[in-house]
């Protein structure tokens, strides 16, 4: 049975006097223990709403969550606000892309990491305190002991990263959401902090969801891929299948437009045409249609459905690249 | 803007489908940040309340030569005739709301008071709002010791809460005039503008738009008047917007404490609550409710505005 | 943090001393004078000469501004024209008129409006907010003076509620110890004295709270709404944080660091609201003493002590404000 | 070399620290650029990579005097661009232009499109002819993929890719011969980022463009660079020709760079051999002694911490290195070893001072 | 201390008897004050030579049981009252009487001189001054002063009475330092004497000022020599806004308030308070200075101004209740006070075609009126200038006010340097003598009215004022009051505007007296 199992989520934001904007349209995937699973796509095709869902931390008003979020065979979204509380941050832990802001500027680091402890393991404050700094530890920070008593800025930005990480991983969840975690760092310290999860995720056993828009980031890390494209899951393979052979023209796409540092230099890179918010509304077809090379007369009039393929995963296109004959 | 125009494998109507749901609303537009903000403004229930609170009060004030029935200095022999020193004429023929203490007509005080409080009120923040800029603007454009001084001259001005810097200063003026009251509270505002424009600008300066134009080679003089003083005016412009209410308060309190305006044939409403209505408050009220209210009517449409204003051009709330 | 200090310091001696001069000249060029308050409307043209003479005004004006500086430094701001007084006597009796009066208005100001912002800000669109939002607009837009005038003709004089005027009520044998009455009657014991002490208190805190409070509202409703929205908010509860913890650990402090420099911000409109005020309810403090020094007979030695005290409080509470900001936000604490 | 465009020569580029009782004393200086000497040549792309805060954009303002260097030499084309005055600096601006990051915060907000390319047009005088002005704008927008109708709309309006293709256009206008682009991509969505860097690319065949481009983006400054300079905490660490650098990277931070940059290819990532540098860069104005990067370096031995390398050309390639062991490292004839992570304090993001309002500084 | 909050409910009924007054006094020491807010508590802790009868300006015996004026007018003989003594104990007797002479006379410093304001203005001068009037003071016997002036001053034996020259205790004086006046920057410090010990014969003793709460205590002298106060204490409660010390007195935390807005008082009437009036004491004018503009030189100008003034109106509508139109410049109790004066009544059409015969039409004057100040024959300057300013300008005489602060600069601009045309100022009376009414205005050149005009005015008066005879003086001051409404007219009078206070229904013996001179004594206050 999988860990968690997203079915058919959608999210509806509806502001007053504007029309309701569909962020999250029908997402379903799951993540099975100790697996680590990528949620991929640009700038606002609605990844960081999923993992928001997915936590019940959007906020209150002026949106419609539908769907379910099965974890462990409770449905997240039916429970009440008090039940859900008492799973985050036990079951499911989760890290933010920005981890200075991500962390409270006048709480000192310690209590940051202590108060989950507190709240879901009913330690003292002392107890707490103390495994915080094993736990900081944990997660290399230098010198632990003084650092508790610290604050938020006087750390550098990978520090910051970290001590996020040691807050979700505070109780051992057995789930972890990573929302671009690394976004905001340098490469060189990128590098640590993928490390670093990676290494927690093998040891512990905890199932991993990461969301990223660098392919790069995925191909290093995750055992199965989601591909998002306005709000809609388009693609799903295992990374090797993914990356070596792409069936869905984003998908391609995508990979051919980024520089890839042990490729051959200059040349022009392959480009998507226009700009993410030239998509149409799924429900007219295809939302990549308008930027799409393969678009064909099907792709516009009606839904694309999200069908399986045969190689395992799922894939919603028309007219999908054409597999790659293995040589 | 490129256009799905290479895609030959599509059947025409299906293109021009893909046009149409694609077509943004914003294509061709041509609308400035500023008018942006301001059908942002026009969408706020707030902002137009208070916009047609000044409106009125405005039209009224240009207007009150032609709304109001009577001069109002002038006294009414017929109404004076029974007054007596504990006695205000009410309401009679031609004179809706009576008259004051001095056998004046009171409505056409009124009207000509929005002419006199909105006059003191603007003209004060526009003095304190020009000088501040100035100051504020050489400030922040020429930087250094310059900039030192002027901000150690705030900082002085500053020290002294509002109202007390203007009671002061009409304490220190040899006589008080309508005037002296104007400059009073036009002082008050200037380290405040000074400081405001200043600190936005040196925030422009170190903007990428401002370096863009400097690598440009747009000349020094350009950059200031073109980029830096524009970008910086719109939380002037707020914050005067704000001033406004606070003028005409302050004002007011000037009136009261004796301090005001001393010519009672002026139609002020600071200085008819601050003088009459208080002084005549229990024999008629409405001496003091009718100021009292237009003076928290236009200080509320200025407050209400201003604040709009502050949240329309706030880029976090732009889409 | 001592840097900061000592620079607020060394700030504050200069804007001082640039103020004192600046006042002192601007006085000496009126006309008027100190002579003319001194004299009342029997003074011949001799008395003004004796007086002239008497009080050194026919000596070069640097000679009376070195005299005066003199004077200054060693704290003596002269006598009160209008009372004899030495003016450091007379402003340490007002001082804690006000002080008390401030301070009410401020725990009022703060003790109802951070929770009514807080609210508001919770209840964000719904009619709590709304009512909020429009009460406070009408607080910030009314004349206070005028308020204070209809609280007292409403609550003291068709209904004998509150006392009409004044600190205390007439003939009570009250001890001073400190100035603060209310603090003065529970030091002594005497607390009925103090008990009336702060029945004379309400409406005058009331009134001159109001701005403040709908200021505070205001900002404190605000600055919860933002933070509500950072990023940190959302990380206590992917915590799984409960809600009081939330909001106590997280929201309040946060949201407290505007509220504190508008509180601070806040004391220089207190001070403007105090002559209001303290002229509404005759209350004895330092704005009916800077009301009186104006209008009662130019009161130059009170006026040009006041100011000075005026510059001094609002900067040192400024310093306050920014230590107490220190205090909350780890932030500010430098090195 | 009488084909460089621009040659640098030992630029510093220091940043007082100030702090006072009333008046503002220097208590220290941020090394923003310390020492950093190169030449870009007529017609390529130098292309600059480094950590955040080592310094890669103060080196391209110092280069258009946007900020006033320290000291050293930038010689322009011939020209001493630093010893240039008032309106000289100003007209010679027309030849070195530039792009930014933030697409969004680099242009005006309040200007509309037309407005914004005039500007440097005027500047420059070259809008009195008003019809020649007309075209220039026009084939401008469309080297850069901009429909003519795009010079009434303000950039708000625009999407990101389209902002940046505004901000390129803006440089383009008064055809300059250099143009130093500031993280011309980093802001940009991966589908948009292609196209700006095509765009780039075709600018320069056609209008033979110098570039000077500074990313963190290592993959990306590759792709598009021929000579491609490492920085690290103020100063140039290594520079070589795009593929001589992928293929051998001397210097030990390089090498690090190189294998920490994530490659979308499950294949290789799970083979690639990381070296994990630990700790952050330390603060630029607390530079640590002799070499800056010892205190992260793997292969850090005693003379690193008493002795500055220089920038030497190692071989015949051309390829420079700034590291007293380059050569043990590359026949491995000096061991990797263990480095304990020293806690680095955020640098110059200053906290905001108290009342900040009051005390400017 | 024990809290005293029974004794509060008490005070309404028995002991205390709570007086609002309008603002703070100076100090105690007599002689060093001038402003009635002052001698209000010095006139119930000390006692004049001379005094006047409760609720006139007539005067009977103080201290001195009787006085004798020589022929010369230059040598007072004063018979005392046996057995009175001074709160510190001391006896009052004919040496203490003369002390006090010799004290003010031998006053030291330029800075105390500078504070006797009253004495420099009846006693002309110091101690080595050629203007003394004061030659010496013996003491006959124990309870027979004789006081010896240098020459006749019309102001006998009315000064005597004045509050400043109350009889205060030597020995206190002295053990107090009653002469250290010193200079602290712009102002002076007074002695102890003068601020916390100030021993007189009075009725009540000085009991404290507590500053904080603006209230002054006096306590009930029991060895008072006259009646005995009625109350234990009295408490004078400054408040110095006037609409305060109404509600203060609805709300019954005060018995009695001393000038209530005219505005008020009818209301407060109806509410069943005492409105005590004032007999009128004052004089509220119209100066004019012919000085600025030729055309006032003119006697027709002048008297087209006091035609164009509708003073009925004015006192209609302005007036405090009880006030009445002036036609000369003194009230009708004062000596020398002329029924038939020429009255101006209003008159639009004369003040014109005077105007006109004058060839003055079109004149434009500058109207000088005070801001920020309140005076008892003056309540509301702004609002009168408005009336007067309205009324000048239908007789076609344009007006231009100019405001000026009472104390920045309204004085000096009018009594200093003239720069007026028109302005309004008035006087209340000291004691009841001509010679303090137009003397202090007409007696002399003065810059107020234009300083070298009307010589034969100032003869006149000086020699009216000079006249011993009292038969005399009574016809000559009123031949002066005639010739100036007809003849001079230097100003114009407005209205003799009497000030009031206000009681509670149970407060009893509070007899208004038209100097504001009540004395507390005789209040008391029933259940
Ligand atoms: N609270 C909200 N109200 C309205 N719209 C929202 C809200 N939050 C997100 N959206 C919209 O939902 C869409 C998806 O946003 P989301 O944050 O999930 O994007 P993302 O994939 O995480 O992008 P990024 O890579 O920039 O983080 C965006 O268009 C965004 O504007
Ligand atoms: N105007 C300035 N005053 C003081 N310090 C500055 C200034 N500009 C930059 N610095 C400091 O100089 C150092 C180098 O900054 P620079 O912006 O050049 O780095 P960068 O390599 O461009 O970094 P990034 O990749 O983040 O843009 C940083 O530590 C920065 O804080
Ligand atoms: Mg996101
Ligand atoms: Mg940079
Ligand atoms: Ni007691």
């Amino acid at each position: 049975m999988a860990l968690l199992d997203v079915r058919d989520l959608s999210v509806v934001f509806q502001r007053k006097g504007a029309t309701p904007f569909t962020a999250v349209d029908g997402v379903s995937f799951t993540v099975e223990p100790g697996q680590t699973v990528g949620l991929v796509g640009e700038s606002g095709c609605g990844k960081s709403v999923t993992s928001l869902a997915i936590m019940g931390l959007l906020p209150r008003r002026g949106n419609t969550v539908t769907g379910e979020v099965r974890f462990d065979d409770t449905d997240l979204l039916t429970l009440r606000p008090q039940e859900l509380r008492d799973r985050r941050g036990q079951d499911i832990g989760m890290i933010f892309q920005d981890p200075l802001s991500s962390l409270n500027p006048v709480i000192p680091l310690g209590l940051q990491v202590a108060e989950v402890l507190e709240r879901h393991q009913g330690r003292s404050r002392q107890t707490a305190l103390r495994e915080a700094g094993v736990l900081l530890d944990a997660v290399g920070i230098p010198d632990p002991a003084r650092r508790l008593k610290e604050f938020p800025h006087q750390l550098s930005g990978g520090m910051r990263q970290r001590a996020l990480i040691a807050i979700a991983l505070a109780c051992k969840p057995r789930l972890l959401i990573a929302d671009e975690p690394t976004t905001a760092l340098d490469v060189t310290i990128q590098a640590q902090i993928l490390t670093l999860l990676k290494d927690l995720v093998d040891q512990s056993g905890t199932a991993l969801v990461m969301i990223t828009h660098d392919l790069g980031v995925v191909a290093g890390l995750c055992d199965t891929v989601n591909v998002l494209y306005a709000g809609k899951v388009v693609e799903r393979a295992g990374r090797h299948d993914l990356f070596a052979d792409p069936r869905h023209p984003y998908t391609h796409g995508l990979l051919q437009s980024v520089p890839r540092l042990d490729a051959d230099r200059g040349g022009r890179l392959h480009q998507i045409r226009g700009s993410v918010s030239d998509n149409i509304p799924w429900s007219e077809g295809c939302a990549f249609a308008p930027r799409c090379d393969r678009v064909v007369d099907d792709c516009i009039g009606e839904t694309v459905p999200l069908e399986p393929a045969a190689r395992g995963g799922a894939l919603r296109c028309t007219n999908p690249v054409p597999q790659e004959v293995p040589a | 803007m490129t256009r799905p125009g290479g895609i030959t494998t599509l059947a025409d109507h299906k293109r021009r489908r893909i046009d149409e749901l694609t077509a943004r609303t914003s294509e061709g537009g041509g609308v400035s940040l500023i008018r942006d903000a301001g059908r942002r403004l026009l969408r706020d229930p707030a902002a137009i309340v208070g916009a047609v609170i000044i409106l009125l009060f405005l039209i009224i004030a240009i207007f009150a030569p032609l709304v109001a029935p009577h001069d109002p200095v002038q006294r009414f022999p017929e109404l004076t005739k029974d007054l007596t020193v504990d006695s205000v004429p009410g309401a009679s023929a031609g004179h809706p709301l009576g008259s004051d203490p001095l056998g004046r007509d009171f409505a056409s005080r009124m009207i000509y008071g929005a002419r006199q409080t909105l006059f003191v009120g603007v003209l004060a923040t526009l003095i304190g709002l020009l000088f501040g800029v100035l100051l504020g603007a050489i400030a922040g454009a020429v930087g250094g010791w310059v900039d030192v001084l002027i901000m150690r001259i705030t900082d002085v001005m500053l020290a002294l809460p509002s109202l007390l810097l203007a009671i002061t200063l009409v304490a220190l003026a040899s006589e008080s005039t309508q005037w002296t009251v104007i400059i009073a509270v036009a002082v008050v505002n200037v380290p405040i503008f000074a400081r405001l424009l200043r600190g936005s600008m040196l925030a422009q300066r170190e903007s990428d738009h401002v370096l863009a134009a400097r690598a440009l080679g747009v000349r020094r003089r350009h950059i200031v008047t073109r980029h830096m003083l524009p970008n910086s005016l719109t939380a002037v412009i707020v914050q005067a917007t704000l001033t406004f209410a606070v003028a005409i308060l302050d004002a007011a309190a000037l009136s009261f404490l004796g301090l005001g305006d001393p010519d009672i044939n002026r139609a002020e409403w600071g200085l008819m609550l601050g003088v009459d209505g208080v002084r005549y408050f229990e024999v008629r009220p409405e001496l003091a409710y009718f100021p009292a209210l237009a003076i928290i009517l236009v200080a509320l449409g200025f407050t209400l505005l201003g604040e709009s204003m502050r949240e329309a051009l706030d880029p976090k709330n732009r889409r | 943090m001592l840097r900061v200090v000592s620079r607020r310091l060394v700030q504050l001696v200069i804007t001082l001393i640039a103020l004192m001069t600046l006042v002192f000249f601007w006085l000496r060029s009126l006309p008027g004078g100190p002579v003319d308050a001194l004299l009342g409307e029997r003074a011949t043209p001799q008395t003004r000469e004796t007086l002239t003479r008497a009080l050194g005004y026919d000596q070069p004006i640097w000679v009376q501004y070195s005299r005066f500086l003199k004077n200054v430094v060693t704290g003596n701001f002269g006598n009160s024209i209008r009372t004899g007084e030495p003016v450091a006597d007379v402003i340490s009796r007002s001082f804690p008129a006000t002080i008390e009066l401030a301070v009410a208005a401020m725990i009022i100001a703060v003790g109802l409006g951070i929770p009514l912002g807080y609210l508001a800000a919770r209840h964000r669109g719904r009619l709590l907010d709304n009512v909020t939002i429009i009460v406070t607009l009408i607080g910030i837009s009314i004349p206070i003076f005028f308020l204070g005038y209809l609280l007292k003709d409403w609550l003291t004089q068709d209904i004998h509620f509150f006392p009409p005027s004044g600190r205390i009520s007439t003939g009570t044998d009250n001890t001073d110890v400190t100035g603060f009455f209310v603090l003065d009657g529970l030091l002594t014991r005497e607390l009925d004295a103090s008990a009336d002490a702060l029945w004379h208190l309400v409406l005058p805190a009331i009134t001159l709270a109001t701005i403040p409070l709908a200021i505070i509202v205001r900002i404190t409703r605000a600055s919860v709404l933002d933070v509500l929205d950072e990023d940190y908010i959302r990380t206590a509860d992917a915590k799984g944080l409960r809600n009081t913890t939330i909001r106590k650990r997280h929201v309040l402090r946060n949201a407290l660091l505007p509220v504190v420099t508008t509180v601070g911000l806040q004391t220089g409109a207190l001070l403007a609201g105090a002559v209001l005020t303290e002229k509404v309810y005759n209350w004895g403090g330092l704005g009916t003493l800077i009301t009186d020094s104006i209008s009662g007979g130019r009161d130059y030695p009170v006026l040009q002590a006041l100011i000075l005290l005026a510059a001094a409080v609002f900067i040192v509470v400024n310093l306050l404000v920014d230590l107490s900001y220190a205090f909350i936000d780890p932030r500010v604490r430098v090195q | 070399m009488s084909d460089a465009l621009v040659e640098i020569d030992d630029l510093k580029v220091h940043f007082p620290i100030k702090s006072g009782l009333l008046f503002d004393r220097t208590v220290g200086h941020v090394y923003a650029v310390d020492g950093v000497s190169l030449k870009v040549r007529r017609g390529e792309t130098y292309g600059l990579v480094g950590e955040s805060g080592c310094g890669k954009s103060t080196l391209g303002r110092g280069l258009l005097r946007l900020v006033e260097p320290t000291s050293g030499t930038i010689t322009f084309d011939g020209t001493d661009v630093r010893s240039l005055k008032g309106e000289e600096m100003r007209l010679f601006r027309r030849r070195i232009q530039m792009v930014f990051q933030d697409p969004l915060a680099s242009l005006d907000p309040r200007q509309s499109v037309e407005s914004l390319l005039v500007e440097g047009l005027k500047a420059h005088g070259l809008h009195k002819d008003k019809a020649a002005m007309r075209t220039r704008l026009r084939s401008t927008l469309d080297s850069v993929g901009l429909p003519a109708s795009a010079l009434n709309r303000y950039p708000h309006e625009f999407s990101g890719g389209q902002r940046q293709r505004i901000g390129i256009a803006r440089a383009l206008v008064l055809g300059p011969e250099l143009i130093v682009a500031d993280e011309p991509v980093s802001a940009l969505d991966v589908s948009i980022q292609a196209q700006v860097v095509n765009l780039l690319g075709d600018l320069q065949d056609s209008l033979g463009l110098t570039y000077l481009v500074i990313a963190h983006d290592l993959a990306v400054v590759r792709h598009i660079s021929d000579t491609i300079g490492v920085m690290y905490l103020g100063s140039l660490v290594e520079e070589a020709d795009g593929d001589q650098l992928y293929e051998r990277p001397l210097h030990p931070y390089t090498r690090a760079l190189l294998s920490a940059v994530p490659i979308p290819d499950p294949q290789v990532e799970d083979r690639r051999e990381r070296i994990l540098l630990v700790g952050d860069l330390p603060s630029p104005a607390a530079p640590p002694s002799g070499c800056r990067f010892r205190t992260r370096c793997p292969w850090s031995q005693s003379r690193c911490v008493e002795e500055r390398p220089e920038l030497r050309v190692f071989d015949d390639s051309g390829q420079r290195v700034a590291c007293h062991f380059a050569e043990e490292i590359l026949d491995g004839s000096l061991r990797m070893h263990e480095v304990r992570a020293e806690i680095v304090r955020p640098g110059q993001d200053t906290p905001p001072e108290i009342g900040a309002g009051l005390i400017p500084t | 201390a024990e809290s005293d909050r029974g004794e509060d409910d008490e005070a309404a009924t028995s002991g205390t008897f709570i007086f609002a007054g309008a603002g703070d006094p100076k100090n105690f020491d007599p002689i060093f004050n001038d402003d009635g807010e002052s001698f209000r508590p010095i006139r119930q802790i000390y006692d004049t030579l001379v005094t006047h009868k409760p609720g006139t300006a007539d005067l009977e015996g103080g201290l001195a049981e009787s006085w004798t004026n020589d022929p010369t007018g230059k040598i007072w003989t004063f018979t005392l009252r046996q057995g009175v003594k001074f709160h510190d104990g001391t006896a009052l007797d004919a040496a203490a009487v003369c002390a006090n002479f010799d004290r003010w006379y031998n006053m030291k410093g330029e800075a105390a001189q500078s504070q006797m304001i009253y004495y420099t203005d009846i006693f002309g001068g110091f101690a080595g001054s050629p203007d003394a009037l004061y030659d010496n003071c013996k003491a006959q016997d124990a309870s027979t002063a004789v006081l010896t002036l240098k020459k006749y001053k019309g102001a006998f034996p009315g000064a005597f009475a004045l509050t400043a020259f109350s009889i205060a205790s030597p020995a206190a004086m002295k053990q107090y330092d009653a002469d250290t006046v010193t200079q602290n920057g712009d102002s002076f410090s007074y002695s102890t004497f003068a601020n916390e010990h100030p021993t007189g014969t009075g009725a009540f003793t000085y009991g404290g000022w507590d500053k904080a709460t603006g209230e002054i205590t006096l306590n009930k002298n029991p060895d008072y020599w006259g009646d005995k106060a009625k109350v234990d204490k009295m408490i004078i409660k400054i408040i110095k806004d006037e609409n305060t010390r109404k509600q203060e007195l609805r709300a019954g935390t005060v018995q009695a308030i001393d000038f209530p807005a005219p505005a008020d008082r009818k209301a407060l009437a109806d509410e069943g308070y005492e409105v005590l009036e004032r007999p009128a004491f004052n004089i509220l004018y119209l100066g004019i200075n012919q000085k600025n503009n030729p055309k006032l030189k003119d006697l027709r100008v002048r008297q087209a101004i006091a035609y164009a003034l509708n003073r009925e109106q004015l006192v209609q509508t302005k007036g405090p209740g009880g006030s009445v139109v002036a036609d000369q410049f003194l009230p009708s109790s004062v000596l020398g006070y002329a029924p038939d004066v020429q009255k101006y009544e209003y008159s639009v059409d004369k003040a014109k075609q005077l105007l006109s015969e004058a060839g003055a039409t079109g004149l434009t004057l500058n109207f000088y009126y005070p801001t920020e100040v309140s005076r008892p024959y003056m309540p509301n300057p702004q609002e009168i200038f408005t009336v007067l300013a309205n009324d000048l300008q239908a007789a076609g005489i344009k007006v231009n006010g100019v405001p000026r602060p009472w104390n920045g600069g309204f004085k000096d601009d009018v009594q200093q340097f003239g720069k007026q045309d028109l302005h309004i100022l008035g006087w209340t009376g000291d004691y009841n003598d001509p010679g303090n009414f137009v003397g202090t205005f007409f007696g002399r050149p003065k810059v107020e009215f234009g300083d070298d005009a009307l010589t034969e005015m100032f003869t006149a008066i000086t020699k009216a004022d000079a006249t011993v005879d009292q038969a005399a003086k009574k016809t000559a001051f009123e031949q002066v009051n005639r010739d100036l409404a007809a003849k001079w007219l230097p100003a114009v009078p407005i209205w003799h505007a009497p000030p009031a206070i206000v009681t509670t229904k149970n407060v009893e013996g509070l007899v208004p007296s038209p100097l504001t001179a009540e004395e507390f004594n005789t209040v008391s206050i029933t259940k």
